[in-house]
């Protein structure tokens, strides 16, 4: 890393339920800390439409459920030197999986969503991307530096993570936080 | 009947043989049968009646002869004129022409001598030439005068030692020195004693077992009443395929004759050895090859194994001491008896004496049931004995050892074939599985076949058997639809490892061989269809063509 | 044979042990944790799992810690890298070989898979994973079983046949088909032998088999074999 | 089997109220079936032994074709023997039938030999042509196709056997043929 510059930040926000999100911003006053050291460049925190060409970390939460969550993640692994997947979703699919379990696991959920719980003209949009027969968890598809497993992982793993990771040391997070 | 008897049986019957000039033996196997074999017998027998020779030509029904792929096969004796694909009309021939006139019809002969003659029959010397129901036949070949040598002037010490002496091992695939095997047991405490001849021949493309139980039944009987003499067992479970039922039947039809003329029952042959056989039925398990599992199977449970110790040496059937041995080293056992240990050890290779029954299959010209000295190489076995690959093709591998053997390259033809080289080279003897493989088949789709296989038949009690191999199949999967990436070839090669090293029992361990061997020597393969998509074989990138759905 | 006590060594540490007495038994006389999961005290060794697989000196092969004795002069690792590797490996294929979701989960925060794989430092899995999908049986008045969740280390067959006595559970079919059958593979609550004691969902390591109305916590009764076996002795 | 040859009367067998017996028959509607005697029969002979549990589920297959869970409680009781040990062991072994198999039954060697012979495609084709899948029935009960590993016939591989008669040296258009010509025949004689 550059000592002059600020490592650049992002965090993306896949399937899942922003739980790891909201974990992450329950960092309180530490957050002033990290954000002393990190620029932040994407986040759905913030509001930049493309996600940047170079950054350094990327805390990625949710499992790869679209079409559309392939191509970004892609997108981001390319552009990201150490990818991080945040929380049980990204890191096993968890809940954003269980619709696996079925056949047409995919069709089924669609139909639950816009078909079933739908009080007025029931249809099945065609704007919403297309969604992959199978959730993936993101090292299924995309190579991964760490993980962090955790639903959600807890505040405190999380500042332990990026505290020792910016002391560009190696943070060992598996015995600290688990699935679940 | 008593010791002296056995004697007397057999002089009368050579005498009887004798009276006949010449003697048609047709070929009555699971290879034969499906070809006819059976209506061939009584065509042969109504040949002699009608052309009234049947004072002078005796027709039987024998075993497998080994030339399987030429079935229905028989031969005339005298002079071993073995003929092929007979059909009625070809048997009125061989009828007229050889029999009456004595002119062994050429162009019907099977004309492969070095499929003969590069064999060494010992288990096998009695197939094909005897009746397997017919006891006084196999007596009349000396059958049995093991037994009564040993019940007369060994003690069970002693034929201990002769098999020590004789270099015997387990042909089973493991390659444990019998005569150890023997020594355990007659020294653990705990009575009864038992021995389980394992006729569960699960692997495919084997049927040596079978083969030998179909052709001379008393050789195994006899084995086991003189391992039951050594080792102080009055009990032996026969257990064998029930996918076998004309084994099953000949074995059946041999323990009732032996019983009715007392070579076993109480007070065998009015000695103080008493000894019962009993025959099991498997019921489609793979793993009860596995000793424990065979052992948890004739009790009536799931064949499941357990871990080792204790041994069943020392706790087996029902926890009492337990041998348990192949029925092909059980056969082996009444030649070393009559021949002598020395004799025995001079056969075959240095550290392993003796022969091995071996099916070669697959892309070869002439399968079949073979059996070869010890440390032959498979170059002759696939060349010379098995007439090398049809077509003109070039042999691609061979495997050897059967699901959970390994695929070897062409260039390791040379290796001699034994316990300690095989596994050298990454490949287990097993129970004798020999396939050869030619250009137009895909290794990696070979190698999930066998992955499929294992993964059918794993018991599912230890974890990486159960899901390891899964894993496997699935990484497999991903290759033959070009899913796969190259990473794929390090994953597979680590938990190949690691589910060799972990699993309970030899199903597991030995699991991954075919895919440890095709991961050694035909890298380039897994490459090609990893990186180039491509499959030489066009059996891959495709659906429902070569892949197994499920 | 005689009595007297053997010496060996585990992770370098003199230990003394009896005859006839695992390598298991000896590293938790002697606080050397070796993890298991389908061994549990009280009840009859399975060897299933294989993570209590250790190394012994002079032999390349792995030895299961819960069933192999120990003999004079023994040499035993128990933590090697490659241990601590393939107990890894043996735990993410459990993790993966049903559907394992801890969050949605009764078992969350008392699971003996779930705390392993955070012991051993298994932070993801790294096969594709199935997502099975077997009906849960909640029929039974307070007995629940989830098959989803079953790892197969058969501590509920064995309690149920070894120290209730009821035999009611069982393994059906092989392999990765293997299941827990209930009588003729019955719903629980059609059971014609089941005392519905409790003991298998109390040895449960995981969510597999549970009591409907209590907390998980109050479920789990991991000494409970081997409580009914010493008292059975007294 | 000749029953009276071996006829042990059997200590074990009286521990069985004759009445109970009785009663687990009519549940199973079984009573007055002539095969259930048969079955009976082999079992006192085994002596109602536990460890002959396997010789006597050959025994019920062999009488019944398959083995259902009627039959399997039956033996449960009669040999005293866990229900779930005894359902435990008829699905571990492959060769035990839990279904009714079609009424012609075509069984696929997938042995190395025939493996290697191409028997792979041969069974799809089979699959194809007549919509029944490897180790079902067809959905009018007429065919079943079942998986063998290996019947030995591996010099004559890929080898098939449909209904009893193995078929070696097999092609496709000669399989389809014959299953397609039973069929037929079956068609002609139910009219």
């Amino acid at each position: 890393m550059d000592k002059n510059k600020k490592p650049t930040f992002a965090t993306v926000w896949l399937s899942g339920c922003s739980g790891c999100h909201m974990s992450f911003l329950d960092l309180d006053e530490a957050l002033i800390e990290i954000a002393n050291k990190v620029q932040l460049v994407y986040s759905p925190l913030i509001d930049i439409k493309e996600f940047p060409e170079q950054v350094t970390i990327t805390l990625v939460e949710g499992a790869i459920a679209n079409e559309e969550q392939l191509s970004m993640i892609k997108k981001v692994r390319t552009r990201t030197s150490i990818l991080v997947a945040l929380g049980d979703c990204a890191v096993t699919g968890n809940v954003t999986a269980l619709r696996n379990t079925e056949i047409d696991g995919d069709k089924k959920v669609l139909k639950r969503a816009f078909i079933e719980t739908s009080d007025i003209n029931p249809q099945i949009p065609n704007e919403v991307s297309k969604l992959l027969k199978k959730v993936y968890p993101l090292h299924e598809k995309i190579p991964v530096d760490y993980y962090i497993p955790g639903c959600p992982p807890s505040p405190e793993n999380i500042l332990y993570f990026l505290t020792e990771l910016l002391a560009e040391k190696s943070p060992q997070v598996e015995k600290r936080t688990k699935f679940g | 009947m008593r010791l002296a008897d056995i004697q007397k049986i057999a002089e009368i019957e050579v005498d009887f043989q004798r009276a006949y000039k010449y003697r048609i033996n047709v070929c009555c196997s699971s290879g034969c049968i499906p070809l006819g074999a059976i209506n061939l017998l009584k065509t042969f027998q109504d040949l002699v009646t009608e052309h009234g020779v049947i004072e002078n030509c005796l027709v039987a029904r024998t075993g497998c002869v080994g030339t399987c792929s030429v079935g229905p096969v028989v031969v005339v004796e005298p002079g071993d004129y073995i003929y092929e694909k007979v059909t009625p009309e070809k048997a009125r021939k061989i009828v007229i022409d050889h029999i009456i006139l004595g002119l062994p019809v050429k162009k019907l002969l099977f004309e492969n001598k070095t499929f003969i003659e590069k064999q060494h029959r010992l288990v096998l010397r009695n197939a094909g030439k005897i009746d397997p129901y017919r006891i006084e036949d196999y007596i009349a070949s000396g059958g049995y005068s093991a037994l009564v040598k040993c019940l007369t002037k060994l003690s069970p010490q002693e034929v201990i030692d002769e098999i020590a002496a004789s270099g015997l091992r387990g042909r089973g695939g493991a390659g444990f020195p019998t005569a150890k095997k023997w020594s355990f047991v007659s020294r653990a405490h705990g009575s009864p004693k038992y021995i389980i001849a394992n006729l569960d021949e699960g692997d495919p493309g084997v049927f040596a077992n079978r083969t030998l139980a179909e052709a001379d039944p008393h050789a195994l009987i006899e084995g086991l009443l003189i391992a039951g003499y050594a080792i102080g067992a009055e009990k032996a479970f026969i257990y064998t395929r029930a996918e076998y039922p004309l084994a099953i039947d000949t074995l059946k039809k041999a323990i009732n004759k032996a019983s009715e003329l007392n070579i076993i029952g109480k007070n065998v042959l009015g000695t103080s050895l008493n000894f019962d056989i009993e025959i099991r039925l498997g019921a489609g398990a793979f793993v009860a090859g596995e000793e424990t599992a065979i052992i948890a199977s004739v009790e009536g449970r799931r064949a499941m194994p357990r871990p080792r110790p204790p041994y069943p040496a020392t706790a087996g059937l029902w926890g009492k001491p337990t041998v348990i041995q192949n029925v092909e080293t059980l056969a082996n056992i009444p030649l070393i008896l009559q021949n002598g240990g020395a004799w025995f050890s001079k056969i075959g290779s240095p550290n392993c004496a003796g022969t091995k029954c071996f099916s070669i299959t697959g892309k070869i010209n002439n399968p079949g049931l073979i059996e070869v000295p010890m440390g032959i190489t498979l170059r002759e076995v696939i060349f010379d004995i098995g007439g090398g690959i049809p077509e003109n093709r070039s042999l691609k591998a061979v495997l050897v050892g059967g699901p959970s053997g390994g695929c070897l390259p062409d260039i390791l033809l040379d290796l001699p074939i034994d316990y300690e080289s095989l596994k050298t080279a990454g490949a287990i003897m097993g129970s004798g599985g020999i396939v050869a493989i030619d250009d137009q088949s895909c290794l990696i789709d070979t190698a999930k076949f066998f992955i499929d296989f294992c993964v059918a038949e794993s018991c599912g009690k230890c974890t990486p058997c159960r899901v390891g191999l899964v894993k496997i199949k699935e990484i497999f999967k991903k290759i033959m639809q070009g899913e796969g990436k190259i990473e794929d070839i390090n994953l597979l090669s680590k938990l190949s490892t690691f589910i060799t090293e972990t699993s309970l029992c030899g199903l597991g361990q030995t699991a991954p061989n075919p895919v440890l061997t095709t991961l050694r020597y035909f890298k380039q393969e897994y490459v090609e269809h990893l990186v180039d998509r491509s499959c030489k074989a066009d059996k891959c990138f495709k659906e429902n063509k070569g892949v197994n759905i499920n | 044979m005689t009595n007297e006590p053997i010496n060996l060594t585990i992770d370098n540490i003199k230990v003394t042990a009896k005859q006839d007495t695992t390598i298991l038994e000896v590293a938790k006389q002697y606080g050397i944790n070796i993890p298991t999961l389908c061994e549990l005290e009280g009840l009859s060794s399975y060897s299933g799992c294989r993570l209590c697989l250790v190394e012994i000196r002079g032999s390349t092969k792995l030895f299961a810690a819960c069933t192999t004795p120990v003999t004079s002069g023994m040499e035993i690792t128990t933590n090697s890298d490659k241990l601590k590797e393939y107990r890894k490996i043996t735990l993410s294929l459990l993790l993966s070989e049903r559907t394992h979701i801890c969050s949605v989960c009764v078992a969350n925060g008392n699971c003996e898979l779930q705390d392993l794989s955070n012991e051993l430092g298994v932070d993801h899995v790294p096969f594709e994973r199935e997502w099975t999908n077997h009906t849960l049986d909640s029929g039974h008045n307070f007995l629940v079983i989830d098959r989803n969740r079953c790892i197969l280390c058969t501590r509920c067959i064995r309690v149920c046949q070894e120290t209730e006595g009821a035999h009611t559970l069982d393994l059906k079919n092989r392999g990765k088909d293997a299941q827990i059958t209930i009588d003729f593979d019955a719903l629980w609550k059609n059971s014609s032998s089941c005392t519905s004691c409790r003991k298998c969902a109390k040895v449960c390591p995981t969510g597999a088999i549970y009591v409907d109305d209590d907390f998980i916590s109050k479920t789990k009764d991991k000494n409970i074999a081997n409580f009914l076996l010493k008292r059975r002795q007294l | 089997m000749d029953t009276k040859k071996n006829l042990r009367s059997s200590s074990q067998s009286i521990l069985l109220s004759p009445k109970k017996k009785d009663n687990s028959a009519v549940n199973l509607g079984l009573k007055n079936d002539k095969r259930l005697l048969k079955l009976e029969n082999f079992m006192r002979k085994m002596n109602y032994k536990g460890c002959a549990l396997l010789e006597i589920l050959h025994k019920a297959q062999e009488i019944y074709g398959y083995i259902n869970k009627n039959v399997l409680a039956y033996i449960a009781e009669a040999i005293e023997l866990p229900a779930s040990h005894v359902f435990g062991v008829a699905t571990f072994y492959s060769y035990f039938k839990q279904q009714q198999p079609g009424k012609h039954v075509i069984t696929a060697c997938l042995g190395t030999a025939c493996y290697v012979k191409g028997v792979e495609e041969i069974i799809c084709a089979i699959e194809k042509n007549f919509s029944v899948k490897r180790g079902g029935s067809s959905d009018d009960g007429k065919l079943s196709l079942f998986i063998t590993r290996c019947i030995g016939a591996c010099a004559i591989g890929p080898a098939i056997i449909i209904d009893d008669d193995i078929i070696g040296n097999v092609t496709e258009d000669l399989v389809l043929e014959k299953i397609t010509s039973i069929l037929e025949r079956e068609k002609i004689e139910t009219c």
